[in-house]
């Protein structure tokens, strides 16, 4: 939401993320370990934003280096964490347990509504009853409401509009007009339900190659383009690369060493000690290593030996 | 039909049959975030006696996906190889709020007689000792879904820093982040629940289904060479037990090798102690 | 909704068709002049289906001719006419004024919120209020609530969910996999929020080649899928073919004539006097003439000349 | 500019540019059914003086088309032509459902004083004479657009059959399908209506807009020939009369050329009377 009509969205990094003010709701997109705008969050890090509040589904490092890098007072996600591969989300983990940030676990079906509410302009969306979960106790804000129509128990979750949608995609024209590949995540909800959004894209093409591909989310509901290749990195972007399990493995062994070694040795180097991202991705590996990323689709045997490399 | 290999069979792969086996024949389901056991026994419920099933990549959202391989993250673009169409996630929120989706697995980092699960914290809501990851969609979904089968791979007792002895099932949750068979002082059909919640329970040492009167886990089966005692050992409260406990009944070597061949990179095994995989089963 | 799990979904069109119970709420697919199901309407007709319910958006030649053939007894549409082209629909029209069939006037924006709360499993949805206009006489169902959150006055509107939806796509496999072209109307929500949904398609590909083009609605979610190439005939079904602006000059010609006049010559010809798609295919022109509506594509002075002759 | 054939204009291509003005730069704009006149308008604004404007093609949704030619029937997929991206229907309802929709165009088979337009029936709900094809996507989004632009190329009286007078332009419709400015008894803000209605009206006649303290619709301009007494004819309730009514400012010769370069097929002038369509107006 939101109408954005200029006809020029291109814009720096740095530009981009100044526009996003402080104590923000932030929808970011992806999930897990995929599509993630890390190259963005890195960069509302150096920029020192701070006392956000995100809202969506199951996260990872993205949420995981938003806390460590003062960016969430308040965390309303359905899931953050490495799953089974390499367990908890150590830097979200510690600054709940130290009161720094402040846990809203909700619910997928219920991000989707909420959003949904904020699209369609209500002030709230009716489900189908929800209780006898401690997860109402962090949700106060859910009413049960008996339905006119039916007699039945219905709970009714309000509206939450993001400030920002904080999205990476592969392709945007300059107006705006966006090309995502599936899977699509919350992603479009996110966008249509935010106020503001800023997209990065792997490349920026011209309108006319756009009405060629087809674009998938209309310019008018994009604030800010940026062109970041591999701006998902270390999470993956499908059809174009997978993701960084190598750069991952490290991310979670440095930030379960603790904050002071996190900061240190991940925030300090990667964050802070870049000044662009073209520095980053020369850090991580250059262009070998990002290369090598893409070779995913050159068949099986490849594809697992880059998931399953053993660290 | 000769099968390599398979003179023998593991922990996870006798739970992912235990588990293919909660699946009928034309279901439709789910599994969402840290999959590889479930997804494994999706698969092999798909490959073998519910090739009707319907079921969905996860968060991906594709349609009946055949991936090579099972990746370690859920959220990894392999599990969308052959699957068509691809939805929009909410389509499957959508079913499961229909009252559509048949069966969807969960776990959990405390689970209670009831069935209850806590995946949002330990300790209390004030004081936060340990923050676990969140229940992705399984707090709403577990309300919705007509049933789901509760799986853990951590059916033990730890002894903690402090001696204590720390039960995945305990007597109650330290947070209810989906709800089971019944609240302590409510069932479903009193808190105006749609669905059916737990109906059983598939462990590194045995299943259970749940007792109808009491809505308390009941002992089943007990896989090879895991005694009643050992179960109660391993259990934070009382079960009910079965009148007759009998041994889980075995694999075919047909699954093993669906099994093997459904996950190569054996992303199953992850989070089995090293002991229970070396440990093999004969047919 | 619904779950139909078989793989087997190829279906003659009279078994089909036979499926739908009188008194049945039915959502047809397309819109105004487009790909609306109109040779499944044709074989409903000749079944001697009635007592049905429609809801839908802003439609035309079909739901007049549902009216015409005794099929329909409630038009919950928000719109039924010709447009500036050829007015208002004759049938329609009539057998209202002659109180056969019930005028249940709604609006687009009711019906996407009234199927969206069959899709989301909901006894209603609430909306931005409406009020000041006689279509709420027409729906004694609408109440007015008060926001719990902002005290603001919203509409309620209960669900409708339909039992059948009729659609034309392009392509199905034989499990029931449907492609649909751009533009869809509302043809996915009305599927996605129907019991049931039978789907005519231009063409039945194999399962490996719906593949390679990737489905738009999910097998499970249709009961039946019927080949009928020109199944939408006269309406448009792009991009294969446009509609048959002559022959609709002459439905309407006919219909404005009276209710015999329709009878004998457009009803016993087209729907009555064939035994198959296939003979009214030939009747309407046969081969050359259903390619001649395919030619649009071959340029603007072409698609200029279909759309335009003079009639 | 060398503007062939533009030595003249017509009535429908002056109600096209009266229209088209009516549509600030930056606009979102939506137009559903029967559309060939307001699609002419907004096409002719998006060329001129609101490129920034964003509209979608009708039912179609697609993004601000470019089609070669304007089709008889708004379902036609030419309407798509160079749209990028192609939307679902109901991404413009719910923009207009949040308060994002600046503009639309309506008209009516009854439009009374306050700019209430029925296109559902005329007589009663009890008895019909003529059903109306409905209002389509008005009713609703009647209430929630921030304004509306109402036209009408049917600002006469004709006789009936019983030799009464039938005008377009009513003291009160038989039914109200969009509410215009205000109810008999509530304007717009009582009524709780988020959008603020019409505030517009361009006929074949003249244009109005609203006058703000009785809401009534208020004679503004009137085109090449026709005089205030001619639309007190042709009106069948009383309207204001602006202290200055001018000659509805005439269109450009680059206005008027790419209208017909936007519509060769001449659809715009579907409905007009042939002697409506031979006036020619000078520049």
């Amino acid at each position: 939401m939101g109408i954005h009509s200029s006809k020029d969205k291109v814009c720096s990094l740095s530009k981009a993320v100044s526009r996003i003010e402080d104590g923000s709701i932030i929808a970011v997109g992806g999930n897990l370990s995929a599509r993630e705008p890390m190259a963005i969050i890195r960069e509302m890090i150096r920029q020192g934003k701070c006392n956000m509040h995100s809202i969506g589904g199951a996260h990872g490092v993205d949420i995981d280096l938003l806390c460590a890098g003062g960016v969430l007072r308040r965390v309303q996600n359905s899931y953050v964490g490495f799953e089974a591969d390499f367990g908890l989300a150590p830097n979200y983990r510690r600054m709940v347990q130290q009161k720094k940030v402040i846990p809203k676990d909700t619910d997928c079906v219920a991000v989707l509504m909420q959003l949904r509410a904020s699209v369609y302009g209500l002030p709230f969306m009716p489900m189908k009853l929800v209780t006898g979960t401690n997860i109402l106790d962090l949700h106060p804000e859910y009413i049960v409401m008996t339905c006119p129509y039916t007699g039945e128990k219905l709970s009714l979750l309000p509206a939450v509009k993001p400030d920002w949608a904080i999205i990476h995609a592969h392709k945007s024209d300059p107006k705006g007009n966006i090309k995502l590949h599936p899977p699509y995540f919350a992603d479009l909800l996110a966008i249509e339900a935010s106020q503001n959004s800023i997209v990065s894209v792997e490349e920026i093409v011209s309108e006319e190659e756009m009405d060629k591909i087809g674009a998938t989310v209309p310019y008018y509901e994009v604030t800010a383009v940026v062109e970041l290749p591999f701006g998902a990195h270390p999470t993956s972007c499908y059809p174009d690369y997978t993701y960084d399990r190598k750069h991952l493995a490290e991310y979670v062994k440095l930030a379960n060493r603790g904050e002071d070694v996190f900061r240190k040795e991940y925030l300090e180097k990667y964050v802070f000690g870049v000044k662009s991202h073209d520095e980053y991705l020369e850090l991580v590996g250059g262009h070998d290593a990002l290369e090598e990323l893409t070779k995913w689709n050159q068949g099986t045997e490849k594809w697992c030996e880059l998931l399953g490399r053993n660290l | 039909m000769s099968i390599k290999g398979t003179d023998y069979y593991t922990i996870d792969e006798l739970m992912a049959v235990c588990m293919a086996r909660t699946i009928k024949n034309g279901d439709t389901i789910f599994n969402g975030v840290a999959v590889p056991l479930p997804f494994t026994a999706i698969m092999l419920a798909f490959k073998t006696h519910a090739p009707e099933s319907i079921f969905w990549s996860g968060l991906l959202a594709g349609l009946n996906p055949d991936p090579p391989f099972l990746p370690p993250t859920s959220g990894d673009s392999v599990m969308l190889h052959r699957a068509n169409p691809i939805l929009h996630l909410h389509q499957i929120f959508d079913l499961a709020m229909r009252g559509e989706l048949d069966r969807i697995f969960f776990s959990g980092a405390q689970i209670d007689k009831y069935g209850n699960l806590n995946n949002t914290l330990i300790g209390t809501l004030d004081n936060i000792k340990i923050k676990l990851p969140g229940g992705a969609g399984s707090s709403h979904i577990g309300c919705f879904a007509k049933n789901y089968t509760i799986w853990s791979i951590r059916h033990d007792a730890k002894v903690s820093s402090k001696g204590q002895r720390v039960f995945t099932f305990v007597e109650s949750v330290d947070f209810v982040t989906t709800v089971g068979r019944r609240t302590s002082t409510r069932n479903r059909d009193e808190l105006g629940l749609m669905g059916g919640g737990p109906d059983c329970v598939v462990t590194n040492l045995c299943t259970f289904d749940f007792d109808p009167l009491t809505d308390v886990m009941r002992l089943k089966t007990l896989h090879p060479g895991v005694t009643v005692e050992e179960v109660l050992e391993n259990t934070g409260f009382e079960p009910v037990l079965s009148d007759t406990i009998v041994e889980t009944p075995p694999p075919t070597k047909e699954e093993i090798a669906l099994i093997r061949e459904i996950d190569p990179m054996n992303t199953r095994k992850v989070g089995f102690s090293r002991s229970a995989l070396e440990k093999r089963y004969d047919f």
